[in-house]
């Protein structure tokens, strides 16, 4: 055997690492994941995020509803650190209360995509032939499909409410994350730990779950955190739409969609809320690749 | 080859026919009709309407009488522009939207692929970091922001560009190209990114470098057709959504584009219209995605065509 | 490229070297590119020495055959192609002489007879007949046709009969060509406002034999609306109509007042988006624009005022309330909403285009007629009906909801009165909204609580306004229904003196102001950009054009636009 | 052996004190540590030493190969033919890589860019070196190349890709490519030890023959002793970094000095099987009972490119031909038995023991377990059969999940076919790992922190943990090391003799057959050509291919 530290083998295999006991593969990842300074950095944004999120009522600075008409925008200033927008109301205070609506139905309807995504690709994936046939031709009917006749629809036949935005996301964006599950899946399969997992007598279900997901974790956290932001850009399309959020409350998406009609008289409602999406987008890429590696035992330094 | 396209073609028709299935029905069932207008339209009109566009015979034989037109390659009139016939409508927009995406994803295939390729040669280095920091940028910042903003700075304030248009004057192709671009140009970065690092770790790159080639021979010859591949399949995906996502850009840079007419067509209940670009957008789809596949198989003289049916 | 390659004695750790210097070189020639462009000659610039007018037209037009288009862009074109028999004068809207040069009315006000131009000829250089008018009306008319502006026309005789199917015979329509050059017409009853509607679209004549050549009669799809076969008596002719993309006119050599026309052509540009069209302005590629972003009117009002346009428009800006609904079917609470809107403030903080608060339905100065009845603004009244109606302070009040169409602007003053209401009155609502066309199909079910409207004069006269809230009518909308108020509207078009039926009108106004079907929120204005280059072209509430006067020159050669013409 | 040629006043290549370390998450390694040695012209000197004995690592930092960092040559000379190879810059480097220092490696299969034909792979390392040669003579030069490695038709084999060259054919290629610009050095690493012993035979009379020809000198990195021996003049042993022992080879044989050279020679098996292990009862009926079978794939259906397209069209609905690989296989396992299954890659052996557990579908025949036939079972039968029979992969890096600790693995067939009460669980996964040789401290770790060795005794716990009464045995030992190979044969023998399994042992490395197996099955091109005691076999082969495999074998 060469021993040249190729993708295959470690160097360090051999030399014995000191031994931690009793953890599982998450548990480890934690670990690892805790020596990534980059993803930690990410980490902590985001849960200070979520905490501005939560305590958002009783911490913000104004009343999100409150107009000012008389006041309108103003820029960034001592009573109003942000600015305020056209209707004289506090930005800070919107962003925040946007962050609640936005980090939610970034999380939710991610999570939502992923369940059916990752269950369909990797169904998909794994049994292959005429199944896996079907199953991705119906994800390119699915795809074909007019989107705006059936978010128009939907609005008809379930109203309005934040649960059926979640899920109305959710299974737009399931296609996407469907396939890539799907090709990653078709690599796994040929492994031969599956072949030894049948030969075991495992349920194909407790292969799919135990040894084929846990092996595509890579790319599909990958892919989650670039699903997230588009999540939340589509979701101020949708509430613009009619689906989701209304006025007075808001989301970071319709800050920035509204925040662009005026970019020129009044940047600061453009800039405070794109800069607060796009730190998050960042925390949110950092976590995700940290998280990537961590959950890769055999992942290198890089 | 030309057995795995053909069983792709095969697989389409069901395909597509669903998809016109299930649009045709669903349209319907979206409220408001296709001559609901602000002054209220006498009844006796709407059913004089109704009858010309024969809306009130039921459902299925609507559809039956749609089916045998679009086989002889009859769309039908539009609702909303009664002098204007689908098709027409559809070969006006089809060519300018097309053009926009072919030029956006050469715009990101140009960006993505030098950017990707710094970043993954110069691996954990401030070059590394500053393209991949850009292209996310690029992925989250979305078009309806960036479009205004080129045009902002390159239209209004420099006076370089033409702030709309498509083909009036000179340059007026390139602010919307790089608007719909910039976030497939993100996402090539990033994948031939890890695509190169992958096949950098191989052996045979190994090999060569033990042959004495030079590293530029290395890299284009031995690295770069590999290292694209996950680039290669997003081409499908990505110019199908390069042609669906174009109507932000069309709109804001007042291009006559395809993707305009099928929102719009939503909007207006334009049921004919909507058909006929639902089946022409899918037919596209359904052809890029082959078409990515075949590029794929090319690329890789490994990949059986019959593993890889999908 | 080749020459790049960097010869070292440093060990080989930067494998990249090469390519770097390839990506440098990549952005050194996107920047090279860049750096080429030079600024740009805009249309603008250019549009004095050549005459061309950029026109922009707000959305593409569906149709340009008269009787088939409904919306203003399609208006905006139909005035340079085609001609009606009576025009408008661009500042006062009084009529003048079109295909007409003259005409007499009869003395009960039913009997018009026009003396068509000796000299008017289409654009392929046949004469205009009267025939040709009587052509275009009943192909307005014919049922098979489905024109959804039909009933512009059943003020004459039997027309609306003729309309629905009831009566085949045409010649039993009031309308007759007396010879090649005289139409006679006769309506049901008199109407003032009968000129005024003439020189709307649809009542313009068409070209019987170009239709007859691309088509049916009755065909929607007729192909003569097409650049070079269309046949217009207009100033302009189409010589281009490329999809959403630009539509071309140039002068009709055969127009009667051909020597009246300085444009050598117009391009509508249909934008969809009014934020690049008002980038489109600025960056000198329109003359004119058809709308403004309301962010920025307050910068133009500063840094530009002369291209910025605020003008008086015929329509009204207004909430429908569903009657029939809880709690909107007590007038009490209706009233108190209706109550506690700062118009003004709304108007000045939000709407910024110096639209008017209106505290009734028709626009004031509507052709003379200015509604005396009128809502006030009194929180402590609307508060004290608030609790007359059980409600104190909203509390026990069923959910109400506003509901707009999708759209920006709706959108604020929405969320404005939403805000007025739950301060003012501590109601709570919930604003949401649809897109047009579902938007359209809940407020024609009826399925809403308070939604928005809007209506503009299709001519000018109450008339136009107050014949919307009819018990029944297509257009109510409300569940409004009085029969009072059916009464005075019927008094008022049987009237022949204009003193009378405004005072008809009065009252039916303030049935409408005392009934609150509706809440008026402002009257409208056509807040637009306008190039200064733009002579000829004057403010007027039914935003009516006539191109014949419109011509560019510089703002120094004729110092005001007032001391022309 | 062969008399050494004469030798320079200079050694050709001369290294001194080289020593390497790699910078890893995990600290400071050192790989090569104060390493000297010399080559000679036309001399063949080479290195053997176990996994991670720092034999690669030393000869690829001779070209620069090695990955900077996380390697680091932290002190050291390498002067090649006079030149300071360490100070060269890349552009000189680039010069002597493949032109006066030429590298083959261990798996042709990875070595070469799967993406490219061969003949661009063979002239661009003409044309990156003699760059004075046009297209045409270029061309000749590829072709002759090839015909001197014994590739047949190379002017069409030029076009083709490396997947369509079989392993031999490959490392032919590669050599022929190494070779091609004349180097003064050959840097061979385990050349062979990913192909078959015919192959690996035929391959080793072509370097020696090129090397006698040309006159050229090899670095010849080995882990068999026995191929060492055949081929080299001298030869250096290598232990975690260090050169303990070199000499001339003859003489290192006869007499080793170091232990670890003796540990080395004594880990090769030659005898046979030691006859404590043989515990056969014939008189029962068989474990396992494979008649008559026979498997075959889908035939590739030829494309339309090839045949019309309406007559492709018809075949698409016709049933598809069938490819048969194995014929008619007849067989029985007795308890306690090891049935050695041997035969070169592509014989069928891999594809009969996936019918056996039941992951490929028969064509015809019957498999019985137990007297149980279970090609014709249903699933919930066949689920039930797999706790008594399981599987042992060849490739122990692709038969472990990575993400599944050692713990989890083991857990996982415990708690599948409930094997022990849930209390007892730990204990028995403790057990088992003692049991395989692994230490109770590795049972959080994964799968890339042990060495092969390991994983394949981490493999076989996990066959062992649902107590299976047949295990087979796919190649387990031929991906480790020497001295493992020798300690998980002896595990897998104790193995068999304490829980009285039964195994069938597939291999193409016959003494290894020789040392475990009781009776030994040759199989060629899909047929079972001879099955006999192994004893029997050995000495007295029957068929002509038995006796060209035993030929084959390099002994000591």
């Amino acid at each position: 055997m060469a021993s040249i530290p190729s993708t295959r083998q470690n160097p360090t295999a051999s030399s014995s690492i000191d031994i931690v006991e009793g953890r599982s593969l998450w548990q480890d990842a934690l670990s690892r994941l805790k020596q990534n300074k980059l993803a930690m950095t990410g980490l902590y944004f985001l849960s200070f995020m979520i905490l501005i999120a939560l305590l958002t009522p009783w911490i913000a600075p104004y009343s999100y509803e409150t107009q000012n008409l008389d006041m309108g925008a103003t820029g960034p200033s001592w009573a109003h650190w942000l600015g305020t927008d056209t209707f004289g109301r506090d930005l800070l205070t919107r962003i925040m209360y946007g962050g609640r609506v936005s980090l939610m139905v970034g999380f939710v309807a991610t999570a939502v995509a992923l369940v059916i995504g990752v269950l369909w690709g990797a169904i998909a994936g794994y049994v292959g032939g005429k199944t896996d046939a079907i199953m991705m031709r119906t994800v390119d009917i699915l795809y074909a499909l007019p989107f705006m006749i059936f978010i128009i629809l939907l609005m008809v036949v379930f109203g309005r409410s934040m649960l059926l935005l979640f899920l109305a996301i959710g299974c737009v964006e399931w296609l996407t994350m469907a396939r890539i599950v799907r090709g990653q899946v078709r690599v796994v399969r040929k492994q031969e730990y599956i072949n030894a997992a049948i030969a075991m007598g495992l349920s194909h279900w407790h292969i799919i779950t135990r040894h084929v997901i846990p092996n595509i974790l890579g790319p599909i956290i990958v892919y989650v955190t670039l699903t997230i932001p588009s999540v939340m850009l589509l979701e101020a399309f949708l509430s613009f739409l009619g689906l989701g959020v209304q006025p007075p409350e808001s989301s970071w998406g319709l800050l920035i969609s509204y925040g662009v009609e005026s970019m020129e008289e009044y940047p600061w409602l453009i800039i405070f809320p794109g800069a607060v999406l796009s730190l998050t987008l960042f925390a949110l890429n950092f976590l995700g690749d940290g998280l990537r590696d961590a959950l890769d035992p055999k992942a290198s330094k890089d | 080859m030309i057995k795995f396209i053909l069983i792709r073609l095969l697989q389409a028709v069901p395909v597509l026919f669903t998809v016109v299935l299930v649009t045709f029905f669903i349209i319907r069932q979206a409220p408001g009709g296709p001559f609901d207008s602000e002054k209220a339209v006498s009844p006796y009109v709407l059913e004089k309407l109704n009858e010309r566009y024969q809306l009130n015979d039921p459902v299925h034989v609507q559809f039956g009488n749609y089916l045998v037109d679009i086989i002889q390659g009859d769309f039908g009139p539009s609702f909303t522009y009664p002098t204007r016939s689908v098709s027409e409508m559809i070969f006006t927009g089809l060519p300018v939207t097309f053009e926009l995406a072919i030029n956006a994803l050469l715009v990101a295939l140009l960006i993505g692929i030098a950017a990707g390729l710094i970043a993954a040669i110069k691996k954990n280095t401030a070059a590394d970091y500053v393209s991949m920091s850009t292209a996310m940028i690029g992925i989250c910042m979305p078009s309806f922001l960036l479009g205004p903003i080129l045009i902002l700075v390159f239209g209004i304030y420099l006076e370089w560009l033409p702030v709309s248009g498509w083909g009036y004057s000179d340059g007026d192709k390139i602010l919307p190209s790089i608007t719909l671009g910039a976030a497939y140009a993100a996402y090539i970065a990033r994948l031939t990114r890890g695509g190169m690092l992958e096949v950098l770790g191989q052996d045979y790159v190994r090999t060569a470098r033990a042959k004495g080639l030079a590293e530029h021979v290395i890299i284009f010859k031995h690295t770069l057709k590999a290292g694209l591949l996950p680039v290669v399949s997003f081409l499908g995906p990505a110019i199908a959504g390069l042609l669906s996502g174009s109507f932000v850009i069309e709109t804001i840079f007042q291009i006559p584009g395809l993707g305009r007419f099928y929102v719009d067509a939503a909007f207006n209940r334009d049921y004919t219209m909507i058909m006929g670009t639902t089946i022409f957008f899918s037919v596209l789809i359904v052809a890029f995605n082959l078409l990515s596949d075949i590029i794929a198989v090319m690329l890789n003289p490994r990949l059986s065509y019959n593993e890889e049916q999908m | 490229m080749v020459t790049n390659v960097r010869i070292t004695c440093v060990k080989p750790r930067e494998r990249g070297d090469k390519i770097l210097s390839r990506g440098d070189w990549l952005i050194c020639l996107c920047l090279l590119f860049f750096t080429a462009c030079k600024p740009m000659i805009s249309n603008v610039d250019k549009a004095i020495d050549e005459q061309i007018l950029h026109f922009g037209n707000g959305a593409e037009p569906q149709s340009l055959d008269p009787h088939l288009a409904t919306g203003l862009p399609e208006s905006h074109i139909l005035q340079a192609l085609l001609e009606g028999l009576v025009g408008v004068h661009p500042q006062t809207l009084a009529p003048v002489p079109g295909a007409a040069k003259s005409w007499d009315v009869s003395a009960d006000l039913t009997e018009y007879t026009f003396h068509l131009q000796p000299n008017g000829r289409w654009s392929n250089g046949d004469l205009v007949r009267a025939q040709d008018f009587v052509y275009a009306w009943r192909r307005l008319l014919t049922p098979s046709v489905a024109s959804e502006y039909s009933y512009q026309l059943h003020v004459l005789k039997n027309a609306e009969a003729f309309n629905k199917g009831d009566i085949s015979d045409f010649s039993k329509v009031g309308v007759k060509a007396l010879d090649d050059l005289t139409l006679q017409v006769t309506l049901r009853a008199p109407t003032p406002y009968f000129l005024s509607m003439l020189s709307h679209s649809s009542t313009f004549p068409v070209h019987q034999g170009t239709i007859e050549t691309f088509g049916e009669m009755d065909d929607r799809g007729n192909l003569w609306t097409r650049a070079g076969n269309y046949v217009g008596n207009g100033p302009f002719v189409l010589t281009e109509w490329a999809l959403n993309r630009i539509i071309r006119v140039e002068p009709n050599a055969h127009y009667w007042d051909a020597k009246t026309v300085k444009l050598n052509e117009i391009r509508f540009y249909p934008i969809s988006n009014i934020t690049t069209e008002e980038r489109m302005f600025r960056s000198g590629t329109l003359h004119v624009t058809n709308e403004l972003p309301k962010e920025k009117i307050a910068p133009y009002k500063t840094k530009q005022p002369d291209r910025l346009r605020i003008d008086p428009y015929l329509g009204t800006y207004f909430y429908r309330f569903n009657t029939n609904k809880k709690p909107l079917d007590d007038v009490r609470v209706r009233r108190a909403l209706a109550m506690s809107i700062d118009r003004q403030q709304l108007v000045t903080a939000v709407l910024k285009g110096g639209q008017i608060p209106a505290y009734n339905y028709t626009p004031p100065n509507t052709l003379g007629y200015t509604p005396e009845a009128k809502l006030v603004f009194d929180i402590e009244k609307a508060k004290q009906l608030l609790t007359e109606a059980g409600y104190p302070n909203g509390e026990g009040l069923p959910p109400i909801e506003i509901l707009y169409n999708t759209s920006e602007s709706h959108r604020k003053v929405a969320v404005a009165i939403q805000q007025m209401w739950k301060i003012n009155l501590g109601v709570d609502v919930a604003i949401f909204n649809q897109d047009w066309k579902s938007y359209l199909s809940t407020i024609n079910n009826a399925n809403y609580s308070i939604a928005r409207a809007g209506w503009i004069g299709d001519y000018v006269d109450p008339n136009t306004f107050l014949n919307v809230f009819l018990t029944g009518g297509g257009n109510n909308r409300t569940g409004f229904a009085n029969s009072e108020y059916d009464k005075f509207i019927q008094l008022a078009s049987t009237a022949t003196n204009q003193t009378e039926r405004y005072a008809y009108f009065q009252q039916a106004e303030a049935i409408l102001v005392d009934q609150v079907p509706i809440i008026p929120i402002y009257t409208y204005t056509r807040v637009f950009l306008k190039h200064p280059s733009v002579q000829g072209w004057y403010a007027n509430v039914l935003d009516r054009h006539p191109y014949k006067h419109v011509y560019l020159a510089t703002p120094a050669t004729t110092p005001s636009e007032a001391t022309h013409d | 052996m062969t008399q050494m040629t004469q030798a320079d006043p200079k050694p050709l290549l001369d290294i001194q004190d080289l020593q390497i370390t790699f910078h890893t998450r995990d600290g400071l390694v050192t790989a090569v540590d104060k390493v000297s040695y010399q080559v000679n012209r036309g001399e063949i000197l080479a290195i053997v030493g176990e996994s991670g004995s720092g034999k690669s690592v030393s000869c690829f930092s001779i070209l620069d190969l090695l990955p900077r960092p996380p390697a680091k040559i932290e002190q050291g000379r390498i002067v090649f033919d006079g030149i300071d190879l360490l100070a060269c810059n890349r552009a000189k480097m680039q010069q002597i890589r493949g032109n006066r220092i030429a590298m083959i490696f261990q798996d042709p299969l990875s070595s070469l860019n799967p993406n490219l034909s061969i003949g661009s792979q063979l002239l661009e390392a003409i044309n990156s070196h003699q760059s004075k040669l046009d297209k045409k003579a270029a061309k000749d030069k590829a072709i002759s190349a090839l015909q001197e490695v014994g590739i047949s038709q190379p002017e069409q084999r030029l076009k083709q890709y490396p997947h369509e060259f079989s392993g031999g054919m490959k490392q032919r290629v590669m050599i022929a490519m190494a070779l091609v610009n004349e180097p003064d050095l050959l840097i061979a690493d385990e050349p062979t030890t990913a192909l078959d012993v015919t192959i690996q035979a035929q391959i080793f009379d072509l370097l020696k023959a090129l090397q006698a020809k040309r006159n050229i000198a090899i670095l010849f990195i080995s882990h068999d002793l026995a191929v060492v021996k055949q081929l080299a003049h001298r030869a250096l042993v290598m232990q975690k970094g260090k050169i303990v022992e070199q000499g001339e080879i003859n003489a290192l044989f006869a007499n080793p000095q170091h232990p670890y050279t003796q540990k080395l020679l004594a880990a090769i098996p030659t005898s046979a099987k030691p006859s404590e292990h043989k515990f056969i009862t014939n008189n029962q009926p068989p474990v396992l009972e494979v008649k008559q079978v026979s498997i075959g794939y889908p035939a590739t259906k030829q494309g339309p490119d090839k045949v019309k397209i309406s007559e492709w069209l018809l075949s698409l609905f016709r049933k598809p031909s069938i490819q048969t690989v194995v014929h008619q296989a007849n067989f029985a396992l007795q308890q306690g038995e090891i049935l050695g299954l041997v035969g070169e890659s592509g014989c069928g052996k891999s594809t009969l023991s996936g019918a056996i557990m039941q992951l490929i579908q028969t064509q015809s025949g019957s498999i019985s377990l137990n007297q149980v036939n279970l090609t014709q079972a249903d699933k919930q039968t066949i689920r039930s059969s797999r706790k008594d029979l399981q599987i042992i992969f060849q490739d122990p890096y692709t038969s472990l999940n990575p993400r599944m600790s050692v713990y989890d693995t083991l857990l996982e067939p415990l708690t599948l076919h409930k094997i022990v009460p849930k209390a007892e669980r730990h204990a028995r996964i403790l057990q088992l790992v003692k049991e395989v040789g692994l230490s109770p401290q590795d049972i959080r770790k994964y799968p890339h922190e042990f060495s092969g060795g390991q994983r394949q005794r981490i493999a076989i716990a996990r066959a062992l943990a649902v107590e299976p009464k047949v295990i087979i045995a796919d190649e387990p030992v031929s991906a480790l090391d020497v001295t493992v190979q020798a300690q998980v044969l002896n595990l897998l023998l104790e193995l068999v003799k304490r829980h009285r399994l039964s195994m069938i042992f597939i291999s193409h490395d016959l003494s290894v057959v020789r040392y475990l197996c009781d009776r030994t099955a040759v199989m060629q091109k899909g047929k079972i050509v001879e099955l006999a005691e192994t004893e029997t076999l050995f000495n007295q082969p029957q068929q002509g291919y038995t006796q060209t495999l035993l030929a084959a074998v390099p002994s000591l």
